[in-house]
């Protein structure tokens, strides 16, 4: 197995005086898709966050290519795509003016490429309509394209299924397989019931001590 | 009676009425406004006191007057909206009230650009610019609440609502607002009342109300017939219509 | 006419640049509402046929998501 | 350990921190023109305060002449107060936040950004709209100008003073009238030299020394709040 992308040494994360997780070691290695597991308020967003670099009340450490994360939190955003639970999709914008915003501040690319993306998630036709017109599916489907057109080898998912149909399910989950398989990394989070060839899962919550058997 | 009265309330219907009355609103409100305002410019005597700046009379004087009667216009049909819940009645105040807000302003500004020869200054705050400028703040208010509110039933009866504690509190604020007037020194600047305008002033002055209130006629159906189209699009004749060109 | 020159008309004894302000600024006002109330009639019956012709292409295709690839783009 | 291997393209490609900010101011604009209402409230909160003061206190001409500069300038101070609860709260919400702070770009330039954008939809309108004020105050030419000059300083340092506040406050359930208790205290060394610039104009002595005063303000303000609203933005998104 080649050496980790990201690492995380004795997690803990204490939250309104509730240990979420403690002791939490995992790799993250390159072609692999990762599920994080566990019941409602096990701390899986909340681990997302961190592994993000959102939420610091945590301790423990990360390691950025075996490197601690603050040291190089430059080179690792650049390669990091976080998606959240609110994927930063404006409502007055339309799909292509917000893909446009999301992407320009990252790498320059062709509006071309960014309308292909769009077809690919299912929005032709919906390039001009503002966000907030569209259903809750249509706009879950503006932030997956972001996916399609990224670079970054690292993606962090917050329930990137929500509000899919089963087309869409299906896509994406041929999608982390294909990043996967290009020697990305992801990171999931979901209710679904994903079970993709060769997933690790971190699970969360479901012992008590926290201990992430995988 | 009622057949008439539903028959009012049915937006398809308004739609066809009003595109066959709006040409002749249209053209006769123009013809005129337009033959009230080269009458009061060009041809009407010059004011003895005020010299030829009370011209300004000719706008001004129809704008402010709509602009009160519009909120009227809107307050009854508020009542309307809220009492017999008719979609038309609520299409109108969202339709009136920008016009009533623009006609608002225009009013203030003929007002302040006329005070500049007549009284030396663009602005005073007497009682009835005062009141005027509160009523611009009502119509805006009226307007911001109706854009504020994206569903569309719940948008017009707030407004509604809106526009009636407006309409009470109107008479309210004008004798609140003449009372502090007296309070302080009533203004050094009054317009000299004339006991009687000569017909050669009034007749265009009224000419060109006529026309304003029919040109803000045309205005109020050609934005009603915008908010039917936008109100009514999943309706069957609404989708018909527009597929068909839409005119 | 009340005046006895075009000049005169244009001047309004020193009163004509507030005159022909106001009457510009009025005129400005109404032409540019109607225009504005047309302009968003238009827009909205525009917009509607769209929405229409999207609808039609949704309902052509057996399942809206269908088209649906989710395959990678490699922008160059 | 092997830093690269050869499954993992990373990322070498960079975007200049020039061109996301101004993606960002870009963004900020464009959303602001779709939603008009929201640019107008705060202009129209701003009259209608200044409305109040005649009808409160006295529309005497001398009193008005006075006291106008001052009026005008509280008032200003007010609406841009009311239109700050605005500036992150949208994003958060969306969560377009969260993307901003994980750009690879230094978060206190984009907060930067973004507080450049919310000026020129809140402060600049105030500015264009003081003259008319002016006007309906009975100030003089002169003061007017003065006044307008002043708020042109000013304007910005009540936008980057307040982005700390709304960063700080964002997320909490009484944000607004927090927001409010927080940053008025650090509103009126501006207050104060802006209403005195005009009143020093009125009488006539030379403001280039108060002038420069208040440059010395915006360029601490630009130089500092970024950090700050920057630091206060994680610490609110560490939390949510």
């Amino acid at each position: 197995m080649s050496s980790p992308m990201l690492q995380a040494v004795d997690l803990q994360c204490e939250r309104d005086d509730r240990i979420l997780f403690r002791g939490l070691d995992f790799s993250i290695v390159p072609g692999t898709v990762t599920r994080v597991e566990g019941p409602n308020g096990a701390g899986k967003t909340t681990l997302l966050r961190i592994l993000a670099g959102l939420n610091d009340h945590f301790s423990g450490e990360l390691l950025w290519l075996g490197e601690r994360w603050q040291s190089q939190r430059e080179a690792f955003l650049r390669n990091l795509l976080y998606l959240g639970h609110r994927p930063g999709i404006k409502p007055l914008l339309t799909p292509l003016e917000n893909l446009r915003a999301l992407t320009a501040v990252r790498r320059p690319v062709s509006d071309q490429a960014m309308k292909q993306a769009l077809d690919g998630t299912g929005l032709q036709g919906y390039y001009d309509v503002p966000c907030r017109n569209l259903s809750a599916g249509q706009q879950r489907r503006v932030a997956l394209a972001r996916l399609l057109i990224a670079d970054e080898p690292l993606w962090l998912l917050d329930e990137p299924f929500t509000a899919l149909d089963r087309h869409g399910v299906a896509g994406l989950e041929q999608l982390l397989l294909d990043h996967a398989a290009s020697g990305g990394a992801a990171v999931v989070t979901t209710h679904h019931e994903l079970d993709l060839p060769g997933m690790a899962r971190i699970t969360l919550g479901a012992s008590p001590a926290g201990e992430a058997p995988s | 009676m009622w057949q008439f009265f539903h028959k009012l309330g049915s937006p398809k219907w308004f739609y066809g009425i009003a595109n066959r009355f709006m040409p002749w609103l249209f053209w006769l409100g123009l013809a005129l406004l337009l033959g009230g305002l080269v009458w009061g410019l060009a041809f009407a005597p010059k004011d003895y006191l005020q010299g030829n700046s009370y011209r300004i009379i000719f706008i001004h004087v129809p704008s402010a007057f709509l602009a009160q009667s519009v909120y009227v216009m809107m307050a009854v049909a508020g009542v309307v909206t809220l009492v017999w819940r008719m979609k038309l009645a609520d299409l109108f105040v969202k339709a009136a009230a920008p016009v009533g807000a623009v006609l608002t302003f225009l009013a203030l500004f003929t007002g302040a650009v006329w005070g500049k020869p007549t009284w030396g200054t663009w602005w005073i705050w007497d009682a009835r610019l005062t009141s005027m400028l509160i009523l611009l703040f009502l119509y805006l208010g009226v307007v911001f609440l109706g854009s504020a509110i994206s569903d569309e039933k719940s948008s017009a009866r707030a407004v509604a609502v809106l526009v009636l504690v407006g309409v009470v509190n109107i008479p309210i604020i004008k004798y609140s607002v003449e009372w502090w007037n007296t309070l302080h020194q009533p203004a050094t600047f009054k317009l000299t009342e004339k006991p009687s305008m000569p017909a050669e002033m009034w007749v265009p002055l009224l000419l060109s109300v006529l026309g304003l209130y029919l040109l803000f006629g045309w205005l109020a159906c050609l934005r009603m017939q915008t908010e039917i189209l936008i109100r009514e699009r999943r309706t069957r004749w609404v989708k018909d219509f527009v597929s068909t060109g839409g005119h | 006419m009340a005046f006895d020159s075009l000049q005169a008309f244009w001047l309004m004894d020193g009163h004509g640049p507030y005159v022909w302000t106001c009457y510009g600024v009025f005129l400005a006002g109404l032409v540019g509402l109607a225009l504005w109330s047309r302009h968003r009639r238009k827009v909205v019956i525009r917009e509607q046929q769209r929405q229409l012709a999207r609808d039609r292409q949704d309902q052509g295709e057996s399942t809206p998501a269908a088209a649906a690839t989710f395959s990678r783009i490699h922008p160059s | 350990m092997t830093a690269r291997q050869p499954g993992v393209a990373l990322v070498t490609a960079q975007v200049g921190t020039a061109s996301a900010m101004w993606t960002v101011v870009r963004r900020d604009l464009k959303s602001s023109f779709r939603q008009r209402q929201d640019l107008l409230n705060p202009l129209l909160f701003f009259f209608m305060v200044v409305t109040l003061f005649p009808l409160g206190v006295s529309p005497e001409v001398s009193f008005l002449q006075r006291s106008g500069s001052g009026i005008l300038w509280v008032a200003a101070l007010l609406a841009t107060l009311l239109s700050l609860d605005h500036l992150f709260r949208h994003d958060f919400d969306d969560g377009t936040l969260e993307q901003m702070v994980l750009q690879p770009q230094p978060l206190f330039l984009l907060v930067l950004a973004k507080t450049l954008a919310h000026w020129l939809v809140t402060g600049l309108p105030l500015i264009l709209l003081a003259p008319v004020l002016g006007i309906m105050l009975h100030l003089e030419g002169n003061s007017i100008a003065v006044l307008c000059l002043t708020l042109l300083i000013g304007t910005p340092v009540l936008s980057l003073i307040g982005a700390i506040g709304a960063a700080l406050t964002l997320g909490l359930r009484a944000g607004g009238v927090l927001l409010s208790l927080l940053i008025i205290p650090l509103y009126i060394p501006v207050l104060i030299f802006g209403t005195g610039t005009v009143a020093a104009a009125a009488d006539g002595t030379p403001v280039g020394g108060y002038l420069a005063l208040m440059a010395a303000f915006l360029v601490l303000a630009i130089t500092l709040a970024p950090f700050a609203a920057a630091a206060a933005l994680r610490i609110s998104l560490s939390n949510s």
